[in-house]
């Protein structure tokens, strides 16, 4: 064997570090700087997409009005990918693109795992995933603008428990962060009020056929299903549902009581329940003005990804007229003195787990419209 | 519930075994594995849907035109992917049609928008009989899908097209020294696969609604199909299909609803392993 | 040849310089996406071990890589194991578990073996996805304390990045070494003419296992390192999608040689950043790209680059010899 | 037959049976160290296929083969390799995307691996002594790709020899071959024979059989039909007629 050269191995191993040169972002002393974190490529594109438009609707409208302070607010949008490394990535990027504030996503395992980078960077962020376990991470940079599931999950498994009467229900879900956590929590508040779920059924996202679950459901007798899912398994739950002759009360999540679900499921969807943090057809002045400057903007009707992004940019935007500095010190705390905020999508006030959102609406499908019934407040 | 659970596991098995049989029919005729058929039956869905709900076509002609369109895409995805690398290793072509998938869900996204769409059923309303209640759209798929296979089955076996597909699948060499148009019959075969899997998507897409990561899920399952059915054999394929399907629907019903997909897996690493040739395939053994 | 060996020699030190001072002249986003490079070009480079050398392809990469995080992930966050132990428990163990499944799988040959392993990458998604009480379900696990040895902690992205680039060296050189080894040469006969290995004393069955078993190795060590570079894992990060681009990275750097995966994981982990401004697009330019990639180039940019020195040198030697006569 | 030493290895009434087609049977013949026996016959008759059972490459049904006296005929190809068989094939099976020098270093791997002692040096010089007895100037790094068919054959009978076998088969090496390259194999194949291997030769051209081997056995429908030293071979009336059937009579 020839002697073995030193120098071919090394070779190997260095050009396996390759370099990159630098991208520097130039950073503006005065503008506030917003870097939002989103996806635009991939299967969850679709979130991205609303996510955006909520944004620069909100971006438009208050630099309309001359900006904050006779400060205007610019946004860094940079695609996530829709996978865990891929948001570490794009906070990365924005960070180095000089980012005073960011937006995260609203898929909770890519804010976990942004979190860490967060605590690093030290960059407040407001994040809008729901899943409990971002207030366990007790990350004083993270903010988490929805209404996290101890509020949400609680109020459909009250509302379906004590207002419908309820006592054998079955729980269906997808098996993602959201609605796992999302339905622990709904199946320990029915434990509390001694009415246990008698059935707990998952699939996968992308699951198209639940003949099997929702058969089981309808044998096992159940007299009320709770569901938490994306929207596209949310109009096809409600479809099969109607076209298996369950014939029981549905209670939903957000996702349920979209425009995009009620277009797929048409009038299967009559008569369905959901604790909503948005809904399109929300009376209050606020928001009917958002639904309808989103529509006009995007010939589409709003949905909960747009209006809590929108809110976000407004929480933003009141956190820095108080702090009067993009400093991110002073950011953060303004962000957790933020009180009473009212948004399109619920009324924001930072508790001690950073956690902001403090209500939600319970609605019904009625003529193909969801009508708000009664708002839960959280705190 | 369990005459419930038939119907919708056939319905599903005959989906997947128009997608398993566009698979097999690729493989025999150039010897390569299509990771992008699953894509091309969310292609399908997406062209129904501007068909039908765009151009407002009635149904029949809706599902000819649509035929007509995915046969095309058959063609183009053939010159794209397989024919400028045929002379070089069959795994090559698999990056390429790694590559086509990746590139077909995004022309989806933007040409037709991220947002799920929802096309017309043929029958709208729901069957009911002996305690199953199913959508009529469930039947008519199972229906139309199998009189399709019957039909490509036909064309293969029996006219002189099939003959001329059949040859340039066992030998390209030989059948190019005997005078057939080799690129002829390849892009037909690819046509004849994009239309059988095309047509399949129109047919779920008012069941299942039309997004860009429905090819996904069927795509894989297509795979363990074509095992379970037998490599390389179309009836193969179409059993196998139904067979995946029962196993999807019943293994969700009855073991857990949650592992139902690496349950289906777990077959297919199991009939490989007990019975690598499938139900229909001949032994393939080892040529010195 | 002495002079490309000198040319390549120096190409090699100034690499090695600019590798070493990297962390120093380049923004965090850009270190992170390095390091992320690294780590999946050990994974590249077990895919070059079973597929490039031994011809065995596998879908298994990505369930592997998944393997070895969690095995690190949940002995320091439940079992408080320390790093070091749990980097090298996440290499045997995931090495252990890819000879038991090679064991069962290599009975079957060629694009079976490969549909196999499509079925693992599913089956393994499907297990981290949903087995809460051990990989935490769909919420994953959070909180990975960052990797140390001792008291010497890896806190910072730089640091990270060089014990990433130790391990990467370690990787490389192990599978030089091999490639030039009988083994290797065992590997590659596999690969080449089953039948003719046999006849030259190679036994394929023990020795695909063992290419197995380096495979999972190689993706245990990365899985590893994902988890204290990341501190939180979650099951969708392994699909099949992931080790699809394995494939695809090794593909278009070229199978034949160990610079095909440096050059394939480079390229397709650099190009998405360096072009983030086309936002939607760059899945479309991406998926088209691959494409154009493998028809101008079906040996890969290695491969093709080889080629082309080949027929210029015997272009260069075919007037020589007509000179000659 | 010579007077009987120790013969390398014994067939015993080894038979093969592909479902109707008789492959072989009863094939019995022995292989003294450092002689040739040549195995001829017309197509068909079950040459390819005895050394494929030896090499192990088809199962023998009934029938026992001995190698040194052991018994190898349950063993694997790998094992039997191991044990010293080395083969060439009809069309040459060398490592197509590798270079010369792995195909070359994949025999040496198989010498040293049967031998305790590593005598590497030795073996180096000896490689580049085979290449130049077998005329092929050729730069290691070179793809298979670059050689010619005949080359392809010369390399392949380097590699089985770099092995160090104890029997030597090989399958039709002066198939497609020129004459140049004709005297090249006589070369290697006494290499082989110098380092006291067993060789088999089944071979179609009559003047490289009748030239080599020191026994030929004649194989005519999987039946040893005659066996004897090439004169008497030559004049066997059975063989004749194998080959071009009966005269008809006048």
């Amino acid at each position: 064997m020839k002697k073995m050269s030193f120098r071919k191995i090394l070779s190997v191993s260095a050009v396996a570090v390759l370099g990159c040169f630098l991208s520097a972002g130039t950073a503006n002393a005065q503008e506030l700087k917003i870097g939002v974190v989103t996806t635009l490529t991939g299967e969850k594109a679709l979130t991205g997409v609303y996510s955006r438009n909520g944004i620069m609707l909100a971006l438009e409208e208050i630099n309309g009005k001359g900006g904050v302070n006779g400060k205007k607010i610019s946004v860094m949008i940079e695609d996530d990918g829709g996978n865990d490394a891929g948001a570490v990535n794009a906070f990365n990027k924005v960070l180095s693109l000089g980012a005073d504030v960011v937006i995260g996503p609203i898929y909770s395992t890519m804010d976990l795992s942004m979190s860490p980078s967060i605590k690093k960077a030290e960059i407040p962020t407001l994040v809008i995933g729901s899943s409990n376990d971002i207030a366990k991470q007790k990350n004083p940079w993270m903010f988490q603008t929805r209404t996290a599931d101890a509020v949400s999950a609680a109020a459909i498994a009250n509302y379906a428990a004590k207002k419908l009467g309820l006592k054998k229900v079955a729980i269906l879900h997808d098996t993602d962060n959201f609605a796992s956590g999302a339905a622990e929590v709904a199946t320990k508040t029915l434990e509390d009020l001694k009415v246990p779920p008698i059935l707990v059924e998952k699939y996968n996202t992308g699951d198209k056929d639940m003949t099997p679950q929702l058969a089981k459901i309808r044998a096992s007798g159940a007299d009320g299903i709770l569901a938490w899912s994306q929207l596209v398994e949310a109009g096809l739950i409600m479809k099969q549902i109607q076209s298996m002759d369950i014939k029981v009360p549905v209670v939903g999540s957000n996702s349920y009581v979209t425009k995009i679900a009620l277009d797929l499921a048409k009038d299967n969807a009559e008569g369905v329940y959901s604790v909503a943090d948005y809904v399109y057809s929300n009376p209050a002045p606020w928001t009917a003005q958002f639904a309808a400057n989103y529509k006009a903007k995007y010939k589409l009707e709003s949905e909960f990804n747009s209006a809590m992004n929108y809110d976000a940019v407004y929480v933003i935007a009141d956190a820095f007229k108080r702090a009067g500095t993009n400093d991110k010190k002073a950011m953060r705390d303004a962000l957790a003195a933020v009180k009473e905020v009212v948004g399109v999508s619920t009324t924001y006030t930072f508790d001690a787990n950073n956690v902001g959102g403090t209500s939600v609406a319970i609605v019904q499908v009625r003529k193909g419209v969801p009508q708000i019934i009664e708002s839960v407040r959280g705190r | 519930m369990v005459l419930q659970l038939i119907i919708a596991s056939l319905a599903m098995g005959i989906v997947y075994g128009l997608v398993a049989m566009g698979f097999v029919l690729i493989w025999r005729a150039v010897g390569v594995v299509n990771f992008a058929q699953g894509d091309l039956l969310m292609a399908g869905a997406y062209v129904a849907f501007t068909l039908t709900e765009l151009e407002g076509l009635p149904m029949p002609v809706a599902l000819v035109a649509c035929a007509a369109i995915m046969a095309l895409v058959g063609v183009v995805f053939h010159f794209l992917t397989y024919w400028p690398l045929r002379k070089s290793w069959d795994m090559t072509v698999i990056i390429s049609t790694i590559g086509a998938s990746i590139a077909l869900k995004e022309i989806a996204t933007l040409v037709w928008g991220p947002a799920p769409l929802s096309v017309e059923p043929i029958i709208p309303g729901i069957a009911r009989f002996a305690s199953v209640s199913i959508e009529w759209q469930f039947l008519v798929t199972i229906v139309i899908a199998a009189a399709l296979m019957g039909m490509i089955f036909y064309l293969l076996e029996k006219t002189y097209i099939g003959n001329i597909l059949q040859a340039t699948a066992q030998d390209q060499y030989a059948a190019e020294l005997i005078g057939i148009p080799v690129v002829v019959a390849t892009s037909m075969t690819f046509a004849i696969s994009a239309l059988i899997t095309g047509i399949g998507g129109m047919l779920i897409s008012p069941i299942f609604f039309v997004s860009t990561t429905m090819g996904g899920s069927p795509g894989l399952k297509a795979f363990a199909a074509v095992i379970i059915g037998g490599f390389g054999s179309v009836p193969g394929a179409i059993i196998g299909g139904i067979v995946v399907g029962v196993i999807d629907t019943f293994s969700g019903a009855y073991i857990s609803s949650t592992y139902r997909d690496a349950i289906v897996f777990l077959c297919l690493i199991l009939a490989l392993l007990v019975r690598p040739q499938g139900i229909f395939g001949e032994k393939i053994s080892d040529k010195v | 040849m002495t002079l490309q060996r000198k040319i390549f020699g120096l190409v090699l030190l100034l690499l090695l310089a600019l590798a070493l001072t990297l962390p120093f002249t380049v923004s965090n986003y850009m270190l992170r996406v390095c390091n992320m490079t690294m780590i999946t070009y050990m994974c590249v480079v077990s895919l070059f071990v079973i597929f490039g050398m031994a011809g065995q392809i596998s879908f298994a990469q990505a369930g592997f890589w998944g393997v070895g995080a969690y095995i690190s992930a949940i002995l320091t966050v439940k079992l408080h194991v320390s790093a070091l132990v749990a980097l090298l428990a996440s290499g045997l163990g995931t090495a252990a578990f890819a000879a038991i499944l090679g064991l069962a799988l290599f009975r079957l040959h060629g694009h079976y073996f490969g549909f196999a392993t499509i079925g693992v990458v599913m089956i393994l998604n499907g297990l981290f996805q949903n087995w809460k009480p051990v990989t935490g379900g769909a919420d994953g696990i959070a909180n990975i304390p960052p990797f140390a040895i001792g008291s010497l902690e890896f806190a910072s992205e730089t640091s990270l990045f060089y014990l990433i680039a130790v391990a990467v060296i370690i990787i490389s050189i192990a599978t030089y070494v091999i490639y030039r080894s009988s083994l290797g040469r065992a590997f590659m006969a596999i690969r080449d003419n089953e039948i003719a290995a046999k006849c030259m004393g190679v036994n394929c069955y023990q020795t695909k296992v063992i290419a197995f078993a380096i495979s999972g190795l190689y993706c245990g060590i990365a899985g590893s390192l994902f988890a204290f570079v990341s501190s939180y894992i979650s099951a969708t990060s392994f699909t099949f999608m992931q080790s699809s681009l394995y494939l695809v990275m090794l593909m278009l750097g070229g199978y034949h040689s160990l610079p095909g995966p440096i050059v394939g994981t480079a390229l397709l982990m650099m190009l998405p950043e360096w072009f983030r401004f086309l936002q939607e697009y760059i899945l479309l330019i991406y998926g088209l790209g691959v494409m154009l990639l493998m028809v101008v180039m079906p040996d890969g940019l290695i491969g093709g680059g080889k080629q082309a020195l080949e027929s210029y040198r015997n272009k260069r030697k075919g007037v020589a010899n007509v000179a000659q006569k | 037959m010579s007077p009987k030493n120790n013969p390398v290895m014994v067939l015993e009434k080894v038979c093969k049976r592909f479902g109707g087609v008789v492959a072989a049977d009863d094939v019995s013949f022995e292989l003294e160290p450092g002689q040739i026996r040549g195995l001829i016959g017309p197509n068909g008759s079950g040459k390819s296929t005895t050394l494929n059972l030896i090499s192990g490459i088809c199962d023998v049904e009934p029938g026992i083969i001995l190698l040194d006296g052991e018994d190898i005929t349950k063993k694997a190809i790998h094992e039997r390799a191991r044990m010293g068989i080395a083969r060439t094939f009809q069309h040459p099976r060398l490592l197509s995307r590798c270079d010369i020098k792995t195909n070359l270093f994949l025999g040496h791997d198989l010498g040293n691996m049967r031998r305790a002692s590593g005598a590497s040096q030795e073996i180096d010089q000896s490689v580049d002594e085979l290449l130049d007895v077998a005329g092929l100037k050729i730069g290691m790094d070179d793809s298979i790709k670059t050689l010619s068919y005949g080359q392809q054959k010369l390399l392949e009978i380097i590699r089985a020899i770099l092995t160090k076998p104890k029997v030597f088969l090989l399958d039709e090496p002066a198939a497609g071959i020129n004459t140049r390259e004709m005297d090249r194999i006589r070369a290697l194949i006494a290499i082989a024979i110098r380092n006291k291997a067993a060789v088999l030769l089944v071979e179609h051209s009559m003047d490289l059989v009748m030239s080599l081997c020191d026994i030929i056995t004649v194989l005519n429908f999987g039946c040893v039909i005659a066996e004897g030293v090439p004169a008497e071979i030559q004049g066997n009336e059975a063989v004749i007629e194998a080959y071009l059937g009966r005269r008809r009579h006048a």
